[in-house]
C-alpha cells in the first residue's frame, strides 16, 4: 500500500469504523434487521464490445461495495445481454444500458413516452417495470401539447419526477468521438448534427472531396443485420437505410425537422397535416415516385403486422390519403407535437410496385417483412445499393438522378470488429472516415495530434448511458434505495476515467444536446457517499458486520414479484 | 595372382579411443579372389568391413594402420578423394537388402543414381547397363521397375549385388550376404556370387559367421577374434588344417561339410569386453591350450605355409593340438577356470 | 478395395456421431432447448413454424430423426440475426478459411520441413540447441498474442501490410476467382497466414527432425554414403525424401485441425472466415449459424482425416502395395 | 502409430523390473540430467510457488480500482516503484493481476492434466487388458473425438455450459483423453504378454490385482506424459477462450488480462508492460510443459535420442 493510492480495503475499514458509533445504538434498539441483501449482479456489455461501459460498471460496483453491498459485474456479449434483458425480464438484478442518439430522437417525446410507459413493461422499452401513473399523465400531456413553452414546462416537471424516483440511474451523456481525413474531405463540408455528430445523413450527402479520392470509406464495429426499409434492425443498418430510402422530412443539422422529399409540410389544424411531394423524384429502378407510393409507405406498417417495428410510429395516423397528384393529407387521431419528427422524418418511402407484391406474398404466412432481404434494394434516396455482404462490406453509389446529388462517388462501409484495427486503418487511408469508434477517445485525439490530416470531432450525444435496476426485484422496488445507489455513483470521476473526459454527467433522459428541453441544473447530481448512507439509514437499511441488510421485517423474496 | 587389398594393423576405436572394435587387423585379398572373413558376432568383422568402406558410425574412427587397395592407402586419403573411390573401387553388399535399398525408389532409379551420378553414364546407357546387371545376377530386367518391397528376400539380395557390381568395382565387400535368407535362397545367392567370381573374376570379401559359406564360396579365409585376425590363409588349408585354437573351436561349432558325424560343440564363454581386453592373446581365457606366455605376450603371426599364418604362440604345435581340439571335452570348463 | 470401403464406412460413422453430438449439445443444454432455434423476436406464428420445421414440438427421438433428415437435405435453418439461410452464409466464407489455412500450412510446412531436416542434419550442435527450444516456444505462444504483436509491428508500426479484412474497401472483381487471385487479397492474407504459420511450423519441424533422425539410422542412408554420394544428396534424396512421408499425413491432418483452430487468428485479423463467423454467431446467440459453422468445420476435419489416411497409403509404396 | 509402439516396447520392457528398485527415482534422475527438462521443471516450480503464495505476493487486490492521492483514477500509470508493471487503464495493478493470474492457469492446466491422465489411464488399462467391447468402444470414441474440431468445440461447450474454468477443463479433457487411452492401451497390450505378468498369473493373482498392481504402475509414466501434454493445451485453450470473450470476465487470468489489454487498446497505447508479460507467462508455462514432456519422451522412446 502506498501513499499515492487509497485501497478499497482501507476505504472499507474506515467507513465501517465511522459508521460504527452511529449504528451501535440503532442496533441495540432495532430488534432484528431484515434479511441480508443478496449478492447483486450488475450486467454489462463485455469489455471487448464496450470497454467504457464495462469500466463504468466496475467503478459503480466498487462504490456500491462501500455501502455494504456484494456486487458482481458480469460482462456479456451485447446480443446475449439484450437477450437476457429483453427476453428474460424477471431474471436479472441490474444492467448497464444505453440509448443512442438518432435524428428522430431530437424530439424528447420518444424517450419520455417509451422509457417509462407501463404498456411497454412486458415487451417494450420499459423492461425495468417502472410504473408511475403520475408520470404517465405528464408524458401523455406533453405529447398532445402543441404549444412549445407549455410543453417545455411539462417536460421539466417530468424530469423532476424522474430525478426523485430514479427509475434509471443515468450516468453520462457520452460524446461521440469520430474522425475523418481532411486531406480527403473538405472540413467545411462535414456536417456536425446536433446530438448526433459528424456521422450523419448531412455529412454523407454533402461531404466534398478535397482531392482525387471520391469514395468515402467508413467503418462499423459490428456486422449489419439487414438492408430493409420495413425493419428497424440495428443502429448501423439505419445509417444505410437513411441513405437508400428517402423520407418526407429529415431532422436537420440543427435538430429540427425540415421538409425533404416533401416540398412543403403544412399543419392545417391540430390533427390535419398536408404534405406536398417534391416533383420529379425517381426510384432507383427509374420509375417515378408517386403519391400512391407515399400513401402505401405509411399504410403498409399500419394495416398489417408485417412491419411490427414501424407500426407504433404510424399508430397515431387516422387516415392518409392523396388529395391530388402531389399532395397527401394525414389525419391524426390525437394532436401530436412530435409527429413530424417521429413519424414524417422516420418512415421510409418505399416503392409500392416492389413491396405490395412482397407483402401480398407474405399474407397468411408466419414470416413478416423483416425476413425479406431484397437482392437489389430499391429506394429513392441519394444513394443506391451497389452490392453488399452484411458481414464484410456494403457499397453504395451516388444516385445521379437525386435532386441533391451527393458530392462523393461511393459510400463504402467496412465491418471491422477490432477497434484497434479500425483506428490503425484511418491514418493509412484504409478508412477515410471513422464512423464507429468505441475505443479510448484519447488514443484518437493523440493520433490526430501526430497526424495533422486527421480531424477529430466530439459531439455530446442525445443518447445516454445508465444503470437499469430491475424494479420487479427487491431491493430495487424501493425508490429510496435506488436514490442512495445513485448518490453513491461518482459521475464526474466516471466521465473522466471510463470515458477519458469525453462524456458529461447525466441525471435526465433529456440530453443537454437538446438545450431547449433539458432542465437546467438537473444534471448537477453530486456524488455523496455519506448522504447515500444516510438515506439508506433513514429508509431502515442496516449494516451488520459490513453487509447491508433490509429494513426490519423485510424478507427477501424474488419469486413473488 | 597379385594382392588387391592389403590391410595392415588396422585399428578402429569407439568412444574417444577407449574401446577398440578392431585392434590391429591384418588381411589381404588377391585379385580375383574371394576372402571369407569369419568370426563370432561382436568380433569386429562388420566394423572392419565398414571401416574399409569408410562409413563408420558416429564416434568411431580409424586410429592406426593402413588399407592399401591397389597400392593406395585408403586410410590416408582425404575424405573427398576417398569418396571419389567409393563404389567405383570398392562396393558393398549389405546383410539385409530390404533395409539397405531405399524403399521409396524403384530399382531402376537406384541403379541410375549409381550409374549416372557416380559412373557418369547417360540415362539410356545406365538403363542398358542396369539390364545387363540384372541379367548377370539372374533377375529379370522387367523387375527394374519394381520397388524393393516387391522383391522376395533372395531377389532383393541379388538386386543389391547387381547394384554393387554397377561400376565394376575392384573389390566387393559383402556383409553377411545370405544370413537373413532361408537355406534354399541362400544357395541361390551364393551361386550368384560363385558365377560372378568365375565369369567376371570378381574380387570380394565375404563377411560371415558361417564357415559353410566360406567353404562353399571362398578361396581364402581370415578368422577374426576380438578385433584381430587370428588366422589367415587358403580356405582349404584353414578349414581342413586350422592352426589357431580359435579356428579349431569354430570348426567344432559347425557340422562337417563332408560328413555329419562330428559332435557340435560350441566354444564356452564369450569374447572379452573390448573396453578391457586381456593382455597377451585375447583368446587365452577361453583357450584349452593356453600357456603362461599366452596371457602375457601378444602372439605374432606365425607362418604355417607361405600364404597361411596364424597368430598363436603354439602354431608350430598345431598339428598335435588339432586332434585334441576335436574332442568336445577338451573345451569343457576352460572359460570358468580362467575367468 | 475393401480398405477404402472400410475407411469410408468409418468416416460415415464419425460424421454421424459428430452430428449427433452437435444435436445433443444444442438441444440438451441447460434451459429451454427450443430457445436455440427460436429467435426471441419471432412472432407466435413464426415460433410455431420454426418449431414445426425443426420438430421441436415432438419428442426428442423424433426431433433427432427430423434433424438428421434436415442435415441430409442441406437444411440448416435461418440465421436468427440476419434471417438468411445459414448454409449460404457459411459457404460464402468457406473459401476464405480454406485459403488462409492452405497458405499458412504451405508456408509452415515448407519452412518447418527445411528447419527440421537441418536440425536433424546438424544434430547435437549449437544450431539444434538453439532451434529446438525456439520451435517449442513458437508452439507455446498463444496465436492471438503472436497475432497482436504482428499487427503492432507490421500493420500499425511499419505499415507494410493491411491490418484486417480480405480485400481493400470497395474493390470490385469480375468473379470470386479474380478476387482470390488478386494481389490485394494476397496482401491481406499475408499477416494472418504468417501468424498461423509461425504456430504451425513447429509440428513439421519437430516431426521432420525426429523422422529424419530415424531415417538417418536406416541402412540405406549408410549405403548411400558407401556409394560415395555427396552428403547433400544423401540428406535430400534419401533421408529427407523418406522422412517426408509422415509429414504428408500430418499436413492433411493439420489442415483439418487448422480450419477449426483458425478461430482465434481470424478474429484478430477480422478475416472473413468460418472461425470468425462461428465466434460471432456464438457471441450473438445465433445458434443455427453456430451449429452450421461447427458442422462444416467438423466436416472439413473428418474429410481431411480421411484424406490423410489415403495419402499415407498412396505415398508410401510399402503401404500402397499392401505390405502392412 | 505402430512405429511409436514398436519403439516404446524395449523401454517398457525394462520398466517393470526397474520399478521395484525405484523406477520413479530413475525417472527423476533422468529428467534432472536432461538440461531442457531441468529448465522446464524449474519454471514449473517457480510458477507453482508463485501460484500458491499469490495472495501474499500480490501487492494489491488485482480487481481493485486504485486512486491517486488527489482522488483521480490511477489509470494507465507507467511502471514505477509502486507499480512495477504500471496499472491498467482502469487503475488496477498489473503485477498483482499477473501474480494472481497464475492460479487459474495452473488450476486449468493441472486439473486438465489429472483428468486426461486418469480417464485415459483407466480406460486404456481396461481396453488393453480386457479387450473386447471396451476396446472396440475406445477405438470408436477416439475416431469420433478426432472428428471434433478442438477450439470450436470448447467455444460451444463454454457458450452453452457457461464460461467457468471447470467447463473449459471438461471440454479439454473430453477431447484429449482418448489419445492417452489409445497409447496406454497399446502399452498394456505389449505388457500383458510379458513374463512378470505371466508370472503373476501363474501365482494365482486375480485379474484386477494383476491389472492394477502389476500392469498399471508400468504405464503410469505414459499417463504422466499425456498429462503433461494436456497442461499446455488446457492453458492455451483457456487463454484463447478468454481472448475471444467467451471466458469468465470476473476471474483474473492471463487470458483475461490479455483480453482486457486487447479490448482496452493497450497495444495502441503502447502499454507493453501490460500486454507482454501475461503472454510471456503463458509461453513460459506451456513451454515448461513441452520441455518436461520432451525429456520424458526421450526416456520413454529412447530411440528418438541421437545414437552418438
Amino acid at each position: 500500500m502506498t501513499a499515492t493510492t487509497l485501497s478499497r480495503r482501507a476505504l472499507l475499514a474506515s467507513s465501517a469504523l465511522s459508521l460504527l458509533p452511529a449504528l451501535t445504538p440503532r442496533l441495540a434498539m432495532a430488534a432484528t434487521p431484515g434479511d441480508k441483501i443478496r449478492k447483486l449482479t450488475l450486467l454489462s456489455a463485455a469489455q471487448a464490445s464496450d470497454p467504457q461501459e464495462f469500466q463504468a460498471a466496475q467503478l459503480i460496483a466498487q462504490s456500491w461495495r462501500q455501502l455494504g453491498l456484494d456486487v458482481d459485474v458480469r460482462g456479456l456479449p451485447r446480443p446475449q445481454l439484450s437477450d437476457v434483458v429483453w427476453n428474460n425480464r424477471t431474471k436479472w438484478d441490474m444492467t448497464m444500458w444505453r440509448m443512442v442518439g438518432r435524428p428522430e430522437r431530437s424530439d424528447p417525446d420518444e424517450f419520455t413516452f417509451n422509457l417509462y410507459n407501463p404498456a411497454t413493461i412486458e415487451t417494450g422499452y420499459n423492461f425495468i417495470a417502472y410504473n408511475n401513473p403520475d408520470f404517465q399523465k405528464i408524458a401523455q400531456a406533453q405529447r398532445a401539447e402543441t404549444d412549445r413553452e407549455a410543453r417545455r414546462k411539462l417536460l421539466y416537471e417530468a424530469q423532476d419526477v424522474i430525478n426523485r424516483d430514479q427509475p434509471y440511474l443515468f450516468l453520462v451523456y457520452p460524446k461521440n468521438v469520430l474522425a475523418y481525413d481532411q486531406s480527403v474531405w473538405k472540413p467545411e463540408s462535414v456536417v456536425e448534427q446536433s446530438g448526433i455528430g459528424i456521422r450523419c445523413f448531412w455529412t454523407f450527402l454533402r461531404a466534398e472531396p478535397a482531392g482525387a479520392k471520391r469514395d468515402m470509406i467508413c467503418n462499423a464495429a459490428e456486422s449489419m443485420i439487414a438492408i430493409n426499409p420495413l425493419y428497424i434492425s440495428g443502429a448501423i443498418d439505419s445509417w444505410v437505410t437513411e441513405l437508400v430510402w428517402d423520407r418526407l422530412m429529415r431532422v436537420g443539422p440543427d435538430g429540427l425537422p425540415q421538409p425533404w422529399a416533401a416540398e412543403k409540410v403544412t399543419q392545417v389544424d391540430p390533427t390535419t397535416i398536408d404534405v406536398v411531394l417534391r416533383a420529379g423524384q425517381k426510384w432507383h429502378d427509374g420509375k417515378p415516385v408517386t403519391v400512391e407510393d407515399v400513401v402505401f409507405s405509411f399504410e403498409a406498417p399500419a394495416t398489417s403486422d408485417k412491419s411490427p417495428m414501424y407500426k407504433p410510429f404510424v399508430g397515431n395516423i387516422a387516415s392518409v390519403k392523396a388529395t391530388d397528384d402531389r399532395t397527401v393529407r394525414f389525419v391524426l387521431k390525437t394532436p401530436s407535437a412530435a409527429f413530424t419528427t417521429s413519424t414524417l422524418a422516420k418512415i421510409n418511402l418505399v416503392p409500392k410496385h416492389v413491396w405490395a407484391p412482397i407483402l401480398k406474398g407474405l399474407e397468411g404466412k408466419p414470416e413478416n417483412a423483416e425476413t425479406v432481404q431484397e437482392e437489389q434494394p430499391v429506394g429513392s434516396g441519394p444513394f443506391k445499393v451497389a452490392r453488399f455482404k452484411l458481414n464484410e462490406e456494403i457499397v453504395l453509389e451516388a444516385n445521379p438522378d437525386y435532386w441533391e446529388k451527393p458530392k462523393m462517388d461511393r459510400w463504402i462501409l467496412r465491418i471491422i470488429t477490432n477497434t484497434g484495427a479500425a483506428l490503425g486503418m484511418l491514418p493509412r487511408g484504409e478508412l477515410n472516415f471513422l464512423t464507429d469508434y468505441r475505443g479510448d477517445p484519447k488514443l484518437l485525439t493523440d493520433m490526430a495530434k501526430q497526424n495533422p490530416n486527421i480531424s477529430v470531432v466530439a459531439t455530446t450525444d442525445m443518447g445516454f448511458r445508465f444503470v437499469a435496476p430491475n424494479e420487479r426485484r427487491q431491493p430495487f422496488d424501493d425508490a429510496r434505495f435506488r436514490r442512495a445507489l445513485s448518490l453513491a455513483i461518482n459521475r464526474q470521476l466516471m466521465a473522466a476515467a471510463a470515458w477519458n473526459g469525453f462524456a458529461t454527467p447525466a441525471n435526465s433522459f433529456v440530453s443537454p444536446a437538446l438545450p431547449y428541453w433539458s432542465k437546467p441544473g438537473i444534471n448537477d447530481l453530486k456524488a455523496d457517499m455519506s448522504e447515500a448512507k444516510k438515506l439508506l439509514e433513514e429508509a431502515g437499511y442496516v449494516v451488520v458486520r459490513g453487509k447491508l441488510h433490509y429494513p426490519e421485517g423485510v424478507k427477501e423474496t424474488l419469486d413473488a414479484s | 595372382m597379385t594382392e588387391l587389398l592389403a590391410v595392415r594393423d588396422l585399428a578402429v576405436a569407439y568412444a574417444n579411443g577407449a574401446v577398440h572394435a578392431v585392434d590391429g587387423a591384418n588381411l589381404s585379398v588377391r585379385r580375383g579372389g574371394m576372402l571369407g572373413l569369419v568370426g563370432e558376432s561382436g568380433c569386429g568383422k562388420t566394423t572392419l568391413a565398414r571401416a574399409l568402406m569408410g562409413v563408420l558410425p558416429g564416434g568411431a574412427r580409424i586410429t592406426r594402420g593402413e588399407a592399401r587397395l591397389d597400392g593406395t592407402d585408403l586410410v590416408a586419403l582425404s575424405p573427398a578423394a576417398r569418396r571419389a573411390r567409393l563404389w567405383r573401387d570398392l562396393a558393398f553388399v549389405p546383410q539385409t537388402a530390404m533395409s539397405a535399398l531405399d524403399p521409396v525408389y524403384r530399382l531402376r532409379d537406384q541403379m541410375r543414381e549409381v550409374l549416372c551420378d557416380r559412373g557418369g553414364l547417360s540415362r539410356t546407357a545406365a538403363d542398358a547397363r542396369a539390364v545387363e546387371l540384372f541379367e548377370a545376377v539372374g533377375l529379370h530386367p522387367s523387375r527394374l521397375a519394381d520397388y524393393p518391397h516387391q522383391f522376395s528376400g533372395g531377389m532383393r539380395q541379388r538386386a543389391a549385388i547387381a547394384l554393387a557390381l554397377a561400376l565394376k568395382p575392384k573389390l566387393v565387400i559383402a556383409d553377411e550376404p545370405v544370413t537373413a535368407l532361408d537355406v534354399i535362397v541362400q544357395r541361390q545367392v551364393l551361386d550368384t556370387f560363385r558365377s560372378l567370381s568365375t565369369d567376371l573374376g570378381l574380387s570380394a570379401i565375404i563377411v560371415t559367421h558361417d564357415i559353410s559359406v566360406v567353404a562353399y564360396l571362398c578361396d581364402q579365409v581370415a578368422v577374426m577374434y576380438a578385433g584381430r585376425v587370428v588366422e589367415h590363409g587358403p580356405a582349404n588349408a584353414v578349414l581342413e588344417q586350422p592352426s589357431h585354437p580359435y579356428t579349431m573351436g569354430l570348426m567344432n561349432a559347425f557340422p562337417d561339410l563332408e560328413s555329419d558325424e562330428a559332435v557340435l560343440a560350441p566354444i564356452e564363454g564369450s569374447p572379452p569386453p573390448l573396453s578391457d581386453p586381456p593382455p597377451g592373446c585375447r583368446f587365452a581365457p577361453r583357450c584349452p591350450f593356453a600357456e603362461a606366455v599366452c596371457t602375457r605376450e601378444v602372439p605374432p603371426a606365425v607362418a604355417v605355409t607361405p600364404d597361411h599364418w596364424a597368430a598363436c604362440h603354439r602354431t608350430p604345435e598345431a598339428a598335435a593340438l588339432r586332434p585334441r581340439a576335436r574332442d568336445p571335452l577338451t573345451w569343457r570348463g576352460v572359460a570358468e577356470a580362467t575367468a | 478395395m475393401p480398405y477404402l470401403i472400410r475407411r469410408l464406412l468409418q468416416m460415415a460413422f464419425v460424421l454421424w456421431a459428430v452430428a449427433t453430438i452437435v444435436f445433443l449439445m444444442f438441444r440438451l443444454m441447460p434451459g429451454d432447448p427450443s430457445a436455440a432455434f427460436i429467435d426471441p423476436t419471432f412472432t407466435v406464428e413464426q415460433q410455431q413454424a420454426v418449431r414445426a420445421q425443426f420438430g421441436l414440438d415432438r419428442p426428442l427421438p423424433q426431433q433427432y430423426l427430423i434433424y438428421l433428415g434436415n442435415l441430409l437435405h442441406g437444411e440448416f435453418g435461418l440465421s436468427f440475426r440476419q434471417r438468411q439461410p445459414v448454409l449460404g452464409m457459411v459457404l460464402e466464407v468457406l473459401p476464405n478459411t480454406l485459403l488462409l489455412t492452405l497458405t499458412a500450412l504451405l508456408i509452415a510446412y515448407a519452412f518447418g520441413t527445411l528447419l527440421g531436416a537441418l536440425m536433424a542434419w546438424k544434430r547435437g550442435g549449437r544450431f539444434e540447441a538453439i532451434s529446438v527450444p525456439l520451435v517449442l516456444t513458437t508452439r507455446a505462444a498463444p496465436e492471438f498474442w503472436v497475432g497482436m504483436v504482428m499487427l503492432a509491428i507490421f500493420a500499425f508500426g511499419l505499415g507494410w501490410l493491411p491490418s484486417g479484412g480480405a480485400n481493400v474497401a470497395g474493390a470490385q472483381y469480375a468473379s470470386e476467382w479474380d478476387r482470390i487471385l488478386s494481389l490485394d487479397y494476397l496482401r491481406h492474407l499475408a499477416l494472418p497466414a504468417l501468424t498461423l504459420a509461425i504456430y504451425l511450423q513447429g509440428l513439421p519441424a519437430l516431426l521432420m527432425r525426429s523422422s529424419m533422425l530415424e531415417v538417418m539410422r536406416e541402412e540405406f542412408v549408410t549405403m548411400a554414403r558407401m556409394k560415395g554420394l555427396p552428403e547433400r544428396t544423401i540428406m535430400l534424396r534419401h533421408a529427407a525424401r523418406n522422412a517426408l512421408l509422415p509429414l504428408v499425413t500430418a499436413f492433411a491432418l493439420g489442415f483439418g485441425q487448422s480450419v477449426g483452430g483458425n478461430v482465434v487468428v481470424e478474429n484478430v485479423f477480422s478475416w472473413p472466415g468460418l472461425g470468425r463467423l462461428l465466434a460471432e454467431a456464438i457471441a450473438n446467440s445465433d445458434y443455427p449459424l453456430a451449429q452450421c459453422a461447427f458442422l462444416l468445420i467438423a466436416l472439413v476435419l473428418v474429410l481431411m482425416n480421411f484424406l490423410a489416411d489415403l495419402l499415407y497409403g498412396l505415398l508410401d509404396p510399402r503401404v500402397a502395395h499392401g505390405r502392412g | 502409430m505402430d512405429v511409436a509402439e514398436a519403439r516404446a516396447a524395449p523401454a517398457v520392457a525394462a520398466l517393470p523390473i526397474r520399478r521395484r528398485r525405484g523406477a520413479w527415482a530413475a525417472f527423476a534422475r533422468h529428467l534432472l540430467r536432461d538440461p531442457y527438462a531441468l529448465i522446464g521443471i524449474s519454471i514449473y516450480a517457480i510458477f507453482v510457488v508463485v501460484g500458491l503464495t499469490a495472495p501474499w505476493l500480490a501487492p494489491y487486490d488485482p480487481m481493485e480500482i486504485l486512486f491517486t492521492a488527489d482522488g483521480g483514477l490511477a489509470a494507465s500509470l507507467p511502471p514505477s516503484a509502486d507499480h512495477w508493471l504500471g496499472t491498467t487503464n482502469l487503475g488496477r495493478d498489473i503485477v498483482s493481476q499477473l501474480v494472481m493470474g497464475t492460479q487459474p492457469s495452473l488450476i486449468v492446466g493441472l486439473s486438465a492434466a489429472v483428468a486426461v491422465a486418469s480417464i485415459g489411464t483407466v480406460v486404456g488399462l481396461l481396453a488393453g487388458y480386457f479387450g473386447g467391447a471396451v476396446d472396440q468402444v475406445l477405438m470408436r470414441v477416439t475416431d469420433i473425438v478426432l472428428g471434433l474440431p478442438f477450439l470450436p468445440f470448447v467455444i460451444v461447450v463454454t457458450a452453452l455450459l457457461g464460461p467457468e474454468l471447470q467447463n473449459i477443463v471438461f471440454a479439454v479433457a473430453v477431447l484429449l483423453w482418448p489419445n492417452a487411452a489409445r497409447v496406454i492401451r497399446s502399452q498394456v497390450l505389449t505388457l500383458s504378454q510379458r513374463q512378470f505378468v505371466e508370472a503373476a498369473r501363474v501365482t494365482g493373482a486375480g485379474e484386477w490385482r494383476i491389472l492394477f498392481v502389476h500392469v498399471a504402475p508400468s504405464v503410469l509414466p505414459f499417463s504422466a506424459l499425456y498429462g503433461a501434454f494436456a497442461v499446455g493445451w488446457a492453458i492455451l485453450t483457456q487463454a484463447s477462450i478468454a481472448f475471444l470473450g467467451f471466458g469468465d470476465s470476473s476471474a483474473i487470468s492471463w487470458g483475461t488480462m490479455l483480453q482486457d489489454a486487447y479490448a482496452s487498446q493497450a497495444l495502441d497505447r503502447g502499454q507493453y508492460f501490460w500486454f507482454l508479460p501475461a503472454g510471456f507467462c503463458i509461453v513460459l508455462v506451456v513451454l515448461a510443459g513441452f520441455l518436461v514432456s520432451r525429456g520424458y519422451e526421450d526416456l520413454l522412446f529412447p530411440k528418438l535420442r541421437d545414437d552418438t
